[in-house]
């Protein structure tokens, strides 16, 4: 019997992925559902300001919360992007250009993110 | 053992099998090649499928927007390392109302978005689940109004000011 | 377009691809179909696969061959039914190391099942012989097949429609089909050629076979001289739902539903005391009719109704459910709370291309074979079904003959080499082509079939009488004539489907000359023949097989002896 | 009653374009649309061109684009689908004439996922024994005929033909889940791959398709269940 159609080697790639966008998303219920409910329903962006962000960050708990939620959000919706441009771009030449889109984009949001919430010292700013 | 790279001949085996396969479409029938004349967006509107179909729609749609936002968020919040003179100002961008109303939109994607999420993840991991997939779908729908319609009117309290 | 085979298989139901498979590990082999695989009538069989395992009660395949012969009528050949039965059950442990899902015993064996005429110890009671996967048994058999034909790498010619046969010199030298996407013709060189083309209920007015059930491959052997058998017994199946004559399988009998009239009365007591509803199909499909006849259809119309109310609908739903499908989906009646209405549709063809038990196509009275030519399946005629087959017996059928052909055919194919091809091998399919694309007429296909069928139900059916039959004989001729002014709207090469059509037809207009002429001869009863002129069995002259030849002068018929080996003629009662 | 059939017409010899026909056939409310179709091609326009042939939905030859959404023309009555009916070959198939689409690609991914019995060990003389309760497992996914209606109302498959699409998932699933088979690992292997079951995105169009009522989707989640335990 011929060998046919777009068959490619097993990978556990696509396995792990699936796998992670649902481990993630439930994670992703309580992060990002209580920070949405915190930062943008109880208090709205006229209380929010940077003396809330720095109140908020004087724990390490909220700190790692973040974090967390940051990672785990970026790759989610990047991964889920992913998938997407899996179903619509087919050519292989155009996914390995867009999949190293993503790449970069997940590194220097990660980056950027991390940096951000782990660096913050609001001392070195006057305050108020 | 699972593997997440490709040596180069299995590569080029795949990619081979696939130059077959078009050269099987074009042997099938000996017919002029015509391209598929679907395949374009109207696909997914102009057929009638039932709740999944609209479900997953809106749920890629939602998770392209949020995850648009949370890129943007990402890049604003970093900005809290220039200083409050930097930081507050920007606020001052996001307090315009048109951004208000986004926010509320914005709770509303991740609201069905994570909702929907969790009735796939249901049925994912409890494939019996298929058989009440409708009232599931159904539930998400209640879950979201119980949760968003207050949300929303609570939000935009200030309107009403 | 030029092929080179070792064998060509034509059609790919139960029948063709088992030879297939048995085939495929010798040579090079072709399957031709004119529909895909998977889509042959095979797979709208329900009831079940008779054979003797034996997995519920006592059974013997001496018994299944009793049964086989009582329900022919005693016309089948013993020789052949004895292969049959004694076959069957290693063809079915062998479609189950296949991996075909047949429905189980609590302990874990095949389920099996009651079936019309099947009885023990030589019609004492009713036997459970049906071997079945739920009432899907032929949908489970050809999918079963046709894997098996995937994992054996068998080559397939899908939608390719058989046109002519090759006969050079006394041998079968391949076939001519036409392409259906190309429009183009293809002749397959071969030195075997297998016809497992089906059967042709199309026919008829109301029927449970298929609209591709159009006996093409009868006709075209029949066109090259060869003969066919017994083609005046033609079997209806009593319970074909109303106007539709879709089938409602009689596992639905075996099962325990009953037969009832306007009365409610369960009349099958009146016409066959001891098997009762499960009595064989001949005899119920008169029984039904006679009740018409007499006034107690429902309603004073033209049905009865089949009563499964009292089954229950977890049986219905676990041991029926396709069937139950068919009565909500186009009746919308719920069998489980209400009667449904029934009446016979034409179902089978017991006669064919006469073959020897290997599968041989014979050619004559004396069973000459044509070398390279068989045949399996319902356009056969072995004759294992005589003057009427018994339920379950045709799976059985194609699947031991479609076998037993296949291993014959590469023993065949091993010794010999190919033969040579006339110089022009497609000159009459071209031909036959050109003269219907270019008729330039103005008579309707769909016109003359409708014609042919409703006057064939009529004159033909259940019941039959030599002035209606002689009637028929003159609308055949007048029919034909209609058909040489036969128009073509499409003149495309691609997928030209009506073309397709308007050739199955001008086939069943031969086929039904056939058994029009066969009918016509034969003045006696038997089987599924019903002559009311002649309402008596008449075995000092009839207890013989028809032969039917074409000539330009319409079918030509001889007689060729029954075999009888085991079982001496007896008067037929249930 | 009087029923308006629009219909995606293309001949490839004589269009360069698809066109729509528009047929007016009268017919019994409980007539099947494959009965109309007929109507039209044996009385109206002999070209127009599709494929059918049981007449009761058990061979699977007439999946078309029915109104909107996919069912075969022989087990859907006209009284279902009002006066006005809207018919279209089947999506995502390259259309070769009328309604008639190229399988071949459907079936070479039937072909792909190893659709028959695999076993290691030779056959016992009788039967081999399976209890009820193990034939009942992959009941419903014995049923398929291999229509093709799922596969092609699955807008992950319009996206991305590469997608191996659920009836091929769904004749794995029969093998994978019977106690008798020892290939699962061989098909599981084919399935695991992004072009396999990980392509499907729970969206249920192949349910409301599938004239068998197969629970397709719930046969697609019992293989990935079957792959992420296989490798965890
Ligand atoms: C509704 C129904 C229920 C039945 N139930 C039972 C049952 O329960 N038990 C039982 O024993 N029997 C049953 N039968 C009878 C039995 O199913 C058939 O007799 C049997 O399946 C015939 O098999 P076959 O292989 O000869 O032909 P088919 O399965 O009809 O196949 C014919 C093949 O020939 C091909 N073909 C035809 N013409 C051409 C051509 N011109 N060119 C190329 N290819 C061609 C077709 O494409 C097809 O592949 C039933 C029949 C019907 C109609
Ligand atoms: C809040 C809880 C969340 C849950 C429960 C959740 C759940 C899921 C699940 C299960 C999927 C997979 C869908 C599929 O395979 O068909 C998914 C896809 C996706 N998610 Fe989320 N998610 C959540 C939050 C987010 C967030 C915050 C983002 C944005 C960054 C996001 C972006 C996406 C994207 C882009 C996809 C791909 C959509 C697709 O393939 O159609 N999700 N989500
Ligand atoms: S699963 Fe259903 S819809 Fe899909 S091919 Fe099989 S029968 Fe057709
Ligand atoms: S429609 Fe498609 S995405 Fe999955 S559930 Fe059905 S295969
Ligand atoms: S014609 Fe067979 S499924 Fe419709």
């Amino acid at each position: 019997m011929p060998e046919l159609s777009g068959s490619r080697p097993e990978s556990g790639l696509e396995l792990y992925a699936w796998l992670f966008m649902r481990l993630s998303g439930i994670a992703l219920l309580f992060l990002a559902l209580i920070h949405v409910l915190i930062m943008h329903v109880l208090h709205d962006v006229t209380v929010i300001d940077f003396q809330f962000v720095a109140r908020r960050y004087a724990t390490p708990f909220w700190r790692t919360y973040d974090i967390l939620m940051l990672w785990l959000a970026v790759l989610h919706g990047l991964n889920g992007l992913r998938t997407i441009i899996m179903d619509y771009v087919h050519s292989s030449g155009w996914r390995t250009v867009w999949v190293a889109v993503i790449l970069l984009v997940g590194l220097v949001f990660l980056a950027m993110g991390s940096v951000g919430i782990v660096t913050f010292q609001p001392g070195r700013f006057a305050l108020r | 053992m699972v593997r997440f790279f490709f040596t180069p001949s299995e590569r080029k085996q795949a990619g081979r099998r696939k130059l077959e396969r078009l050269f099987r479409l074009r042997l099938a029938g000996n017919l002029p090649l015509r391209q598929r004349e679907m395949g374009k967006p109207t696909e997914y509107v102009t057929y009638r499928g039932k709740a999944g179909q609209w479900s997953w729609l809106l749920h890629r749609l939602t998770g392209i927007g949020v995850l648009l936002f949370l890129l943007v968020h990402i890049a604003d919040i970093t900005l809290i390392g220039w200083g409050p003179q930097v930081f507050d100002r920007l606020l001052f961008l996001y307090r315009q109302p048109v951004f208000r109303l986004g926010e509320v939109v914005l709770v509303a994607a991740v609201l069905y978005h994570a909702l929907n999420g969790i009735r796939l993840c249901i049925i994912d991991f409890w494939p019996a689940a298929t058989a009440i997939h409708k009232k599931l779908t159904c539930a998400v729908a209640v879950i979201f109004t119980v949760f968003f319609v207050p949300t929303a009117l609570y939000m935009l309290n200030w309107l009403m000011k | 377009m030029y092929q080179k085979y070792d064998a060509v298989i034509v059609g790919a139901g139960g029948a063709g691809l088992m030879a297939a498979l048995h085939l495929s590990s010798a040579g090079r082999v072709a399957v031709i179909s004119k529909l895909y695989p998977v889509r042959s009538h095979t797979g709208a069989a329900q009831g079940g696969i008779g054979a003797a395992l034996g997995n519920l009660e006592e059974d013997h395949w001496e018994w299944h061959m009793f049964d086989t012969i009582k329900g022919s009528d005693y016309l089948a050949d013993q020789d052949a039914a004895e292969i049959l039965c004694r076959e069957a059950i290693e063809t079915v442990y062998d479609l189950e190391h296949w991996g075909l899902p047949f429905s189980r015993t609590p302990d874990g064996r095949i389920a099996q099942r009651p079936f019309g005429g099947h009885t023990r110890e030589y019609g004492k009671a009713a036997v459970r012989r049906s071997c079945y996967a739920a009432d899907r048994t032929g949908h489970m058999i050809l999918q079963t097949l046709y894997q098996q034909c995937i994992k054996h790498d068998v080559h397939f010619f899908n939608e390719f429609h058989l046109l002519d046969l090759l006969v050079e010199g006394g041998r079968c030298a391949g076939a001519v089909a036409l392409c259906l996407a190309t429009g183009e013709l293809h002749t397959f060189h071969a030195k075997a050629v297998l016809l497992a083309t089906g059967g042709c209920g199309r026919m008829f007015r109301v029927t449970s076979n298929a609209l591709a059930l159009t006996g093409d491959g009868m006709a075209v052997a029949y066109r090259r001289g060869i003969p066919l058998e017994d083609m005046e017994f033609f079997q209806f199946h009593p319970t074909g739902i109303y106007k539709l004559g879709i089938l409602l399988s009689e596992g639905a009998r075996g099962e325990g539903a009953i037969l009832r009239n306007n009365q409610g009365e369960r009349f099958m007591q009146r016409y066959a005391p001891t098997l009762l509803d499960l009595a064989p199909r001949d005899m119920v499909s008169r029984a039904i009719y006679r009740e018409i006849q007499e006034g107690r259809g429902i309603g004073g119309k033209n049905y009865v109704h089949l009563d499964m109310t009292h089954l229950g609908r977890e049986v219905l739903d676990q041991k029926l459910p396709d069937i139950t499908d068919f009565v909500r989906t186009y009746l919308g009646i719920e069998p489980a709370t209400q009667p449904v209405p029934v009446h016979p549709t034409a179902h089978y063809a017991m006669g064919g291309i006469p073959t020897d038990v290997d599968g041989r196509v014979v050619v004559d009275e004396h069973n000459t074979p044509l070398p390279g030519l068989y045949a399996a399946g319902e356009c056969a005629c072995v004759s294992v079904h005589g003057a009427n087959r018994l339920g379950t017996n045709s799976l059985v059928d194609i699947l031991v003959f479609g076998r037993r052909s296949g291993r014959h055919a590469a023993t065949f194919m091993k010794q010999n080499d190919w033969p040579p091809l006339p110089p022009r091998p497609d000159e009459r399919a071209a031909a036959l082509l050109a003269q219907l694309m270019n008729t330039g007429g103005s008579e309707r296909a769909a016109d003359i079939r409708d014609t042919l069928q409703n006057e064939m139900m009529d004159k033909a059916g259940v019941f039959r009488e030599a002035k209606g039959l002689q009637a028929m004989r003159e609308k055949l001729q007048e029919l034909r004539e209609r058909y040489q002014r036969v128009k073509l709207e499409d003149r495309g090469a691609q997928y030209n489907t009506e073309l397709v059509e308007v050739i199955e037809l001008g086939g069943m207009i031969d086929l039904a000359d056939t058994l029009v002429a066969g009918a016509l001869a034969r003045q006696e009863s038997r089987g599924a023949h019903s002559r009311e002129d002649f309402p008596q069995r008449d075995d000092a002259h009839w207890l013989k097989h028809t032969l039917a030849y074409q000539t330009p002068r319409g079918p030509e018929l001889r007689y060729k002896p029954v075999k009888i080996t085991k079982f001496e003629p007896k008067e037929r009662k249930y | 009653m009087n029923v308006t059939l629009k219909i995606r017409r293309f001949n490839p010899e004589r269009d360069r374009e698809p066109w729509w026909g528009t047929y007016t056939v009268e017919a019994e409310s409980t007539d099947r649309l494959l009965d109309a179709l007929n109507h039209v091609k044996w009385y109206q326009d002999g070209t127009l061109t599709f494929r059918r042939s049981c007449a009761h939905g058990v061979c699977g030859s007439d999946a078309m684009l029915i109104n909107g959404s996919n069912a075969l023309a022989c087990k859907v009555l006209l009284k279902d689908l009002g006066q006005h009916v809207t018919v279209e070959p089947l999506r995502g198939f390259r259309v070769i004439k009328d309604l008639l689409v190229d399988l071949e690609p459907f079936f070479a991914k039937y072909r792909q996922v190893k659709p028959y019995l695999i076993t290691a060990s030779a056959p016992p003389a009788n039967e081999r024994l399976q209890s009820p309760a193990e034939r009942e497992r992959y009941d419903d996914t014995t049923k398929c005929i291999l229509c093709g209606a799922c596969t092609t109302a699955c807008p992950s498959f319009w996206a991305n033909p590469a997608y191996i699409g659920p009836a091929a998932i769904v004749n794995a699933h029969r093998f994978i889940f019977d106690s008798r088979d020892e290939g699962a690992e061989e098909r599981l292997s084919i399935l695991n791959t992004a072009d396999g079951v990980w392509r499907c995105r729970t969206i249920f169009n192949c349910v409301e398709a599938c004239p068998r009522g197969i629970n397709v989707t719930r046969a697609i989640g019992e293989v990935k269940q079957a792959l992420l335990y296989r490798k965890l």
